[in-house]
């Protein structure tokens, strides 16, 4: 699978759960009155892309629905910056791939994301995105999961997921971007393909 | 159940070649594919009770035979009767189209098509529906496909 | 400019435009992909494309037992969970001749009535959504938030609950079950003026519906369009009425029936069948009889007896029908869905021909199409 | 409005608009993948000829947008202005506003509105 290669910056696997400082910005912010501070380019980066993830309105089945619920005024997750769907990958920073991925779909699902502009990210959303889910044993046309076809950045679990599943998803993706640094140049080994 | 009865006598005066039986539920009619059209054409325009709503079309593959299942209701009466027809030659088994009759049976033929391989003879756009064109026939009891389907002793 | 220019690029009025309003497209309400050929804006002709989400359900039925059929029922229709796993209740109970306890019956008929009061509600906010008002997004999901506490409190899941199971449910509802039913009716009631006053009186909705769409009543019993769509139409297609399961028979409600057929009158149909499902609501919790037990003495393994069975069942969209056919083993031989979507669907050619693209959708939006129900 | 303000004025667009280019250009990584410049439709690669003639409803639906587009950029001045320049003033934005009107009047009855 295409791997996204990350110049520098820990992978977030090794991490511990101390070592996110999630918030740091409100920290220094205290610390100097609340006035002016200053940060790195990658830090500020990290601080845009990880606050404003744009999803792409891309819903097979029942999981779909409970993204809905999500976007919708109880579980809004626009208060994590996920304000608004767009329909067009062009403007998209993450796929939700929320229900199942049958065979006839794979390169719809793949042009979709190769369409998508960098930095892109991808949610597993439910247990098919993520194994083919009840869909595991004898069906004829079903891909027992999305990592067969996009690399996915976090794994949702659930048929379907509640509402807060998903949000819980969308704040471990804004912690992965917060850890690992962001590809300022993607290498050109990525170029090629 | 009165209404049973009298929906069996309306079928054997339609179809005297055709022999019909009690179901469980419906009245059921079975003829040779070769009068399928003409008997469903009666069906559809008869006066007393002209079945004019399909409900369901589909196939079901007993090893030996497929058998093409029709469930008609008429509109005015609310009555329902099963029309049945078996195809014992497997490998290219043909039936006649229904789908100028009912407009509904023209997609359903094609997913009949699809997952069973039973063509329809002058159906005017018989293409699969959902799987791509080279791929076997799912629903055939002799469709193999070790990887993903497990054949367990029930 | 070159001769080949001239004739590929300048003169070529006969080739049609075809745009594919794809698998991803915020309007198809999942992954329906209609090929559209275009003439300037106006629809030529529609070709819809399936199978972008066909698992197989009628191959998996062949190998699982009855109980665990339920549990890719309500994965086929997901906004009508509780009336598929209804029908095929429905259909192991006939064919075992098993009586289900009344108090089942009872509840069963409530979360028929609420679920299809939640898919309603579903459908006017992403029709809504779909026509450019977004408003109806967040007051519909609001609104029906409320009924998926009364699921969630009871069942634990939100949307698909596997919940009635042949024999009766798979266990006793929540306590105050029937008053948060009489709460969530009383709360609805006031909300329904509001839903009027932004949609239904809306001129730019009224003048994106009316007269778009147009299916006469021999149409729609021709192509096989039951549910709201086929009622829009004037056709009686009420399975409540027609051949009444469960309780349907004890309780009164009259079917909604509109005559001319457009987007405007499928919508006014859904609309009055959310007023018909509460006082529905009303008169099941009124005559639910009390007591604890949820379900029949059934065996853990349910074997039908040899031979063909039937089951209609009215879900939110139309007529479903489960059609199993049995060799006396665990597993059905055969299980087939009629789904209400996949005749629906397939009208959009002939009622979608001639209008401008954005009226396609108004029409899509109208006949309140679940995809994962067609492709099954 | 001196001349220097006016000046400022470009100047901070300028920046304001620049930057925002010239970083976005630097920073952003770039994937050149093979799917990445077929253009979106959906998720299927596009049927049949995209290069067509369109009908010539739509360029004169935007021939007759831009007439009155830049009439009310006329009026803009005016009207922050109107008090201090008096009646005469008025008078000939009304002129201007009915020759206007009158074009609006031909491409009606030309039948330039009316959408196939």
């Amino acid at each position: 699978m295409e791997e996204r290669s990350v110049e520098m910056g820990v992978k977030i696997k090794s991490m511990k759960n101390e070592d996110f400082k999630d918030n740091q910005t409100l920290e220094d912010l205290k610390e100097l009155g609340d006035s002016v501070f200053l940060t790195t380019m990658k830090d500020l980066l990290k601080w845009g892309r990880s606050n404003s993830i744009w999803p792409l309105t891309f819903a097979t089945s029942c999981c779909g629905i409970e993204m809905m619920a999500a976007g919708a005024p109880r579980f809004d997750f626009a208060r994590f910056g996920v304000e608004v769907y767009r329909a067009t990958p062009r403007q998209a920073d993450v796929i939700v791939v929320a229900g199942t991925i049958v065979r006839k779909m794979v390169p719809v699902l793949k042009r979709l994301y190769d369409q998508m502009a960098e930095p892109k990210y991808v949610i597993a959303m439910g247990a098919c995105a993520v194994s083919g889910g009840p869909f595991m044993y004898n069906t004829y046309s079903v891909v027992r999961g999305v990592d067969h076809v996009i690399p996915v950045d976090v794994y949702i679990p659930g048929c379907p997921p509640r509402p807060e599943a998903l949000l819980y998803g969308i704040m471990q993706l804004q912690r992965k971007i917060k850890a690992e640094a962001p590809a300022l140049k993607t290498s050109e080994k990525n170029n090629k393909k | 159940m009165e209404k049973n009865t009298d929906l069996t006598a309306l079928l054997a005066k339609i179809a005297p070649q055709g022999e019909v039986v009690q179901g469980n539920q419906f009245p059921e009619l079975t003829i040779s594919a070769g009068q399928l059209f003409e008997i469903a054409e009666k069906l559809k325009n008869c006066k007393e009770v002209p079945f004019d709503f399909l409900m369901d079309l589909t196939a079901i593959d007993f090893e030996t035979k497929f058998t093409v299942v029709y469930h008609l209701e008429s509109t005015k009466t609310h009555d329902v009767v099963v029309l049945r027809t078996d195809l014992p030659d497997r490998n290219h088994a043909e039936v006649e189209t229904v789908s100028g009759l009912w407009p509904a049976a023209e997609f359903m033929e094609r997913e009949v098509f699809d997952l069973f391989g039973i063509r329809f003879k002058n159906h005017h756009d018989l293409r699969r529906l959902f799987m791509e064109d080279d791929y076997g026939h799912p629903l055939r009891k002799d469709f193999k496909d070790d990887i993903n389907l497990i054949e367990y002793p029930n | 400019m070159s001769k080949d220019v001239v004739t590929n690029i300048i003169l070529r009025d006969d080739e049609d435009y075809i745009i594919n309003m794809g698998p991803q497209h915020p309007s198809t309400h999942g992954v329906l992909r209609l090929e559209v050929c275009l003439n300037g804006e106006t629809v030529k002709y529609v070709v819809p494309h399936i199978g972008y989400i066909h698992r197989g359900i009628e191959k998996m039925c062949e190998y699982d037992t009855y109980k665990q059929i339920i549990h890719l029922t309500d994965r086929m229709d997901y906004l009508s969970a509780h009336m598929n796993n209804e029908a095929v209740s429905l259909l192991v109970e006939n064919a075992l001749g098993i009586e289900v306890p009344e108090r089942v019956k009872y509840i069963r008929a409530a979360l028929n009535e609420l679920n299809r009061i939640a898919s309603h509600h579903l459908w006017w906010s992403a029709f809504g959504m779909d026509l450019g008002a977004l408003t109806t997004f967040f007051y519909g999901l609001r609104d029906r938030e409320k009924i998926l506490d009364i699921f969630d409190e009871s069942f634990g899941s939100r949307l698909l609950h596997s919940f009635v199971t042949p024999g009766g449910l798979m266990h006793d509802v929540h306590p105050n079950f029937r008053k948060n039913i009489l709460e969530f009716v009383k709360y609805f009631r006031k909300k329904l003026p509001e839903y009027k006053k932004l949609l239904t009186d809306n001129i730019i909705f009224q003048n994106r519906t009316k007269g778009i769409g147009v299916m006469s009543k021999e149409t729609a019993i021709a192509f096989g369009v039951t549910g709201p769509s086929g009622r829009g139409s004037g056709f009686s297609c009420d399975v409540r009425k027609i051949a009444p399961y469960g309780i349907y028979d004890q309780l009164e409600f009259n079917e909604v029936l509109y005559s001319n057929g457009d987007s405007f009158d499928r919508y006014m149909v859904r609309m009055d069948e959310m007023v018909e499902s509460m006082n529905l609501l009303e008169q099941i919790v009124d005559k639910m009889p009390e007591g604890t037990e949820f379900t029949a003495k059934m065996k853990p393994i349910v074997k039908l007896p040899e031979g063909e069975y039937f089951q209609r069942v009215e879900t939110a969209r139309g007529e479903l029908d489960v059609f199993v056919v049995s060799d006396g083993k665990k597993h059905p031989y055969r299980m087939r869905f009629r789904s209400p979507n996949f005749s629906n669907m397939f009208t959009l050619n002939i009622l979608g021909r001639g209008l401008k693209i954005a009226d396609l959708v108004a029409i899509s939006g109208s006949l309140d199409l679940v995809i994962p129900d067609i492709d099954r | 409005m001196n001349g220097e303000s006016l000046v400022l004025f470009f100047i901070l667009a300028l920046v304001l608009v620049g930057g925002a280019i010239v970083f976005s250009s630097i920073l952003s990584p770039r994937s050149a993948s093979k799917g990445k410049f077929e253009p979106y439709e959906c998720g299927i690669p596009t049927e049949g000829p995209t290069w067509i003639q369109f009908s010539v409803g739509y360029y004169l639906f935007a021939i007759i947008y831009l007439v009155f587009d830049v009439e009310t950029v006329f009026l803009f001045p005016w009207a922050v202005a109107m008090k201090s320049i008096g009646l005469r003033a008025f008078i000939e934005i009304i002129v201007f506003l009915v020759i206007l009107g009158l074009g609006l009047l031909y491409a009606w009855k030309k039948g330039a509105l009316k959408w196939v």
